[in-house]
């Protein structure tokens, strides 16, 4: 928790705040490759994303906060990954999913495809795997609900 | 006459990026649209935003390690995948697979494919603005999943057929829950089914929209549910048989409308079939090696091939090829895949023209992409 | 009747035809008289000394299957687009990785990689290791760079 | 006795004129809350139906069963960067939201709600004019949609107002002639015919019974006026992104979400309240308010599902639709109306 001069009134409030934002994490529809099939079943009825609030996906980046990065960020593509985080309002969060985020995965020998996302825009929470399962997304997400907490995660 | 073509000559059409990331673009296809209105004049779609460069890299690797871009191309059908590599890289190997691992194939194949068709259908009412039947249809393929997640230990991406047969055998355990799934699935598909049809704005949207002459598709060479649709009957499972399909009892759905909805119908019958398939598939099953001994595992690497080969399959989205050739060395010298999708895709060129931008939406959602194919 | 150089049978037990490449077109409308409107593959193989097109056709009505090969030393084919529509995004696909360049085509663009990128990666002599970057300019249309542009 | 005469009795030690311009303001503080309310309570309905119809579970990790998810919601909401891109028509982007919300809040104020026991009535605007008041408030939050899709330089946003405009001049001539009809219902029993109150309360078997054919096209009117599916083509998920409100963020855009779901409720309360007796029921007057939301609940329920369950229709067809067959059997329905009015005299 908040130690230090804040002032009781200003940690609640921000506290609140985190509150809200990390139960309402509204995500961009935004599916690349396999991954993207894989955060379609996480919407869908066995892993119901809803629970957790996040189950409005939004199809404008103006409105998300969360953009999950699922499936292969190919060179085409990376311009506008970024373009789609800066069109984002602030606070705004991205979950790398699946390995072709975080390292370029089975492709990594190849010539057209980024060597991980975060080369392009800043990741929150790595979720790898090959493509993860919707129960991995959903722990990738509880993990960034912690952080936005500022829980620590033991 | 000509006044009027010099009028619209002069008028300004709007220029709109659909894409990459779009709603209904299906992953990230990219539409460049010239817009009159409301109305589709001219479409242009981009495409190359998920190319994975698989053909490079199966050149870079083993045979037997090739198959997991192959897995990846068609993400929702990887077992689909599967048999198409196979096919192509055991013809190449000299490996043929036993007979037990054949059927095991068969029926993977066609649980891939009712999977593969059961996310269109989500995926096409999402397009249209239907919010539930989305989610219908996944808890029915959730259920395909369990049983690939009891096979294999993997959900989607499964890598579970290897040069040569299958990496483990099926036991009583997975026939029980795949008979189980055979017998209750067909009401759910009705249910499904019913959820589409009985709409009268769900037809209304699709009949008469986006009619594909048949002589067009041959041109565009589009194949699949697509050139059912389109009246003409072929499929490679009965046109050119592999693995144990002339043994099988099973029809080809041709619908003659042309349209939307007879690719809907098409699709919805296919399912059907392969449901078919499945059961008769789980009782002629026989008994013996899952696996030719003369591909061991651990001297997988080794396998050399050399020749050509061209091997075709029906993948759920249509005529899926493999073309592998081989200089005698432990890695393929050129794999060339013809992907369904993108002769399907190109055809939207056509389809197109002086459409409302909803049944440009409509259009493409029939056309059943999956990007990891189109570009590869 | 198009002159054949040699008619063999590959190993999937498909008949192949090898052809020059000055008589291609005439093989190919003349296959597609007789049936085989259905183009279904193009393929580009890189020999090194030489590059070797491969053209998949089949006969829906017959359930007939032909190959047809043709080479070429300076990287130059005719086009089949005027017979066949799928040549389009097929040569357009096979100039993109491998440079292969169809003669006639209308559109001959790149199909995958955008159009600034240098080399054809299907290529043998293909350097993997020179990194190439792809940025976006105002229209959103792609240009390919060697250095990392904002944000990489 | 209703809230304001209340209030402005509580407020009398003061002079006539501050006791009334002090009722009026805390009945509109009421007032704002009740709508916030109303609102809230529409969004949570929503996404736990939604939920039961998808076989899911809905929201319920904040709070018990997640009645406290619209609370995160709209502390994030708060809490977000609002942006405003480049290129906007400054004003008109800014004030888009606000006319929509207004809007929403104004056409509240005039609606009668009914008795509940010693509270009295939540109704501001006690005109006896009040049904040609309802219908411009209601016609004050197109206009928002209609300025947000245009100055925010979007060519999705300007086609989702353009949608807008197309689909609500279609609907509009149909969903007042129906109107009309009731108002010549009304007027065999009541002088003023054009005050909402007395329009609900001279329904002694609701207007929807011999009027059924104008209940139809007013309702499918309603829903197309609360841009819901299958009339939801001016925001249309999967084609224009997200229609007008594309370019907006942060509570500008939570503006829109509420517009959304208020204009839902609103709909369905004037349909309950116009068609089906409103706050006329059985048993005591004094539980009035509770007739009207129970029916306005049942209304609602069956605009999500509908949502639900059809695609989006094609803007086209809508447009052939709202001239070719609503309007002449919202005539059709105006005759229907003369004939009961004169002949029966119901």
């Amino acid at each position: 928790m908040k130690t230090g001069d804040g002032g009781v009134v200003t940690t609640t409030l921000e506290q609140a705040m985190e509150w809200g934002r990390s139960n309402s994490l509204w995500p961009l529809t935004f599916g690349l490759a396999c991954c993207a099939i894989e955060m379609m079943a996480i919407q869908a009825a066995d892993m119901d994303i809803a629970r957790f609030g996040s189950e409005v996906f939004r199809n404008s980046p103006r409105q998300s906060d969360l953009m999950i990065v699922a499936g292969t960020v190919t060179k085409k593509m990376a311009p506008r990954v970024r373009r789609l985080y800066e069109e984002m309002p602030y606070p705004k969060y991205v979950i790398a999913m699946g390995v072709c985020v975080i390292q370029g995965g089975p492709y990594n020998q190849g010539y057209s495809v980024v060597l991980g996302v975060d080369k392009v825009v800043p990741v929150d929470v790595y979720v790898p795997g090959c493509p993860p399962t919707p129960e991995a997304l959903t722990h990738g997400i509880m993990l960034l609900q912690k952080k936005i907490r500022n829980e620590t995660d033991r | 006459m000509i006044q009027e073509e010099q009028k619209n000559e002069h008028r300004e059409w709007t220029e709109l990026n659909m894409g990459p990331q779009h709603p209904s673009t299906h992953g990230v296809l990219r539409l460049k649209v010239k817009l009159d209105g409301e109305t589709v004049k001219e479409v242009e779609p981009i495409i190359g935003y998920l190319h994975r460069n698989a053909e490079k890299i199966c050149e870079l690797d083993y045979y037997c390690d090739s198959l997991i871009y192959f897995d990846r191309m068609d993400y929702v059908a990887a077992m689909n995948m599967e048999v198409g590599y196979l096919e192509a890289a055991e013809k190449l190997l000299n490996i043929p697979p036993p007979e037990r691992a054949q059927w095991i194939r068969v029926i993977m194949a066609e649980l891939g494919r009712i999977a593969a068709h059961l996310v269109w259908a989500g995926a096409f009412g999402l397009d249209l603005g239907m919010l539930s039947p989305f989610f219908y249809c996944f808890v029915q393929r959730e259920k395909i999943l369990r049983i690939f997640t009891e096979i294999c230990g993997s959900r989607q991406e499964t890598n579970y057929m290897s040069i040569g047969g299958v990496y483990q055998d099926i036991n009583e355990n997975i026939i029980y829950m795949i008979e189980e799934f055979t017998k209750e699935f067909p009401d759910k598909l009705e249910e499904i089914f019913n959820a589409f049809v009985k709409n009268d704005i769900f037809m209304s949207r699709n009949k008469g929209i986006g009619i594909l002459e048949p002589d067009v598709a041959i041109q565009y060479a589009v194949t699949g549910p697509m050139l059912r649709a389109s009246g003409i009957e072929y499929d490679v499972r009965k046109a050119e048989p592999y693995l144990v399909y002339d043994k099988l009892n099973f029809d080809i759905p041709v619908s003659y409308k042309k349209d939307n909805l007879a690719r809907f119908l098409v699709r919805f019958e296919e399912m059907r079939q392969s449901v078919r398939i499945v059961k008769q598939a789980i009782k002629k099953i026989p008994d013996g090696p899952y696996f030719n001994p003369k591909a061991k595992k651990s001297l997988m690497i080794r396998l050399r091939g050399e020749g050509e080969v061209y091997a075709r399959t029906e993948s759920p989205k249509g005529e899926f090829g493999v073309y592998l050739v081989g200089d005698g060395g432990v890695k393929p010298y050129r794999v060339r895949v013809r992907s369904p999708s993108l002769r399907n895709l190109s055809v939207i060129r056509h389809l197109g023209k002086d459409v409302l931008i909803a049944d440009l939406i409509a259009i493409s959602g029939t056309i059943d992409l999956v990007f990891g194919e189109v570009d590869r | 009747m198009v002159e054949v150089l040699e008619e063999t049978t590959g190993k999937d037990g498909r008949k192949v035809l090898k052809v020059a490449k000055e008589n291609l077109l005439a093989l190919l409308s003349d296959l597609k008289d007789n049936g085989f409107t259905h183009l279904s593959l193009i393929t580009g193989i890189d020999r090194k000394s030489k590059l070797e097109v491969v053209y998949h056709l089949h006969n829906l009505t017959k359930n007939e299957y032909v190959v047809v090969k043709t080479e070429t030393l300076d990287e130059r084919v005719p086009s089949a687009t005027g017979l066949f529509k799928s040549a389009d995004w097929d040569e357009r696909e096979q100039y993109d990785l491998m440079g292969i360049v169809f003669e006639g085509h209308p559109n001959l663009k790149r199909l995958f990689l955008p159009d600034s990128w240098v080399g054809h990666p299907l290529r043998k002599n293909y350097d993997l290791s020179k990194v190439q970057y792809i940025n976006m300019d105002e229209n959103g249309d792609d240009y390919a760079t060697f250095d990392p542009g904002d944000g990489w | 006795m209703d809230v304001l005469t209340r209030l402005a009795h509580f407020f009398a030690p003061l002079t006539h004129y501050v006791a009334y311009i002090l009722a009026y303001l805390f009945e509109s503080i009421f007032l704002v809350i009740f709508v916030t309310i109303v609102l809230v309570f529409m969004i949570y309905l929503f996404r736990k139906y939604m939920a039961r119809v998808q076989l899911r579970i809905g929201p319920n990790r904040v709070g018990k069963f997640g009645l406290l998810q619209l609370m995160a919601d709209g502390l994030k909401l708060a809490g977000k960067e609002s942006i405003l891109p480049k290129g906007r028509d400054d004003l008109p982007f800014r004030i888009a939201p606000l006319i929509v919300f207004i809007g929403l809040v104004m056409s509240f104020a005039i609606l009668p709600y009914g008795d509940f026991y010693w509270i009295g009535s939540l109704t501001i605007t006690h005109s006896n004019v009040s049904v040609i008041l309802l219908f411009a408030a209601i016609a004050i939050m197109p206009i928002g949609e209609i300025l947000a899709g245009v100055s925010s330089r979007n060519k999705y946003a300007i086609l989702g107002a353009l949608r807008g405009v197309a689909k609500d001049v279609s609907f509009e001539v149909p969903m007042m002639i129906s109107v009309i009809a009731l108002v010549m219902m009304a007027s065999a029993r009541t002088s003023e015919p054009l005050n909402l109150s007395d329009l609900v309360s001279s329904q002694i078997i609701p207007f929807g019974i011999p009027e059924v054919i104008g209940l139809l096209v007013f309702f499918i009117s309603m829903i197309a006026r609360a841009s819901y599916s299958p009339f939801d083509m001016g925001e249309s998920d999967s084609e224009l992104v997200s229609g007008h409100s594309t370019e907006y963020s942060g509570m500008r855009f939570g503006m829109f979400y509420m517009g959304l779901f208020g204009s839902i409720f609103l709909s369905s309360m004037m349909v309950s309240l116009l068609y089906l007796g409103g706050y006329n029921g059985p048993f005591s007057s004094d539980a009035g308010f509770v007739y009207l939301l129970i029916k306005t609940v049942v209304l609602v329920l069956i605009a999500f599902t509908v949502w639900l369950s059809v695609p989006r229709i094609r803007i086209d067809r809508f447009v052939n639709m709202g001239w070719k067959y609503l309007l002449p059997i919202s005539i059709i329905n105006l005759i229907i109306a003369g004939i009961i009015t004169l002949g029966v005299g119901l």
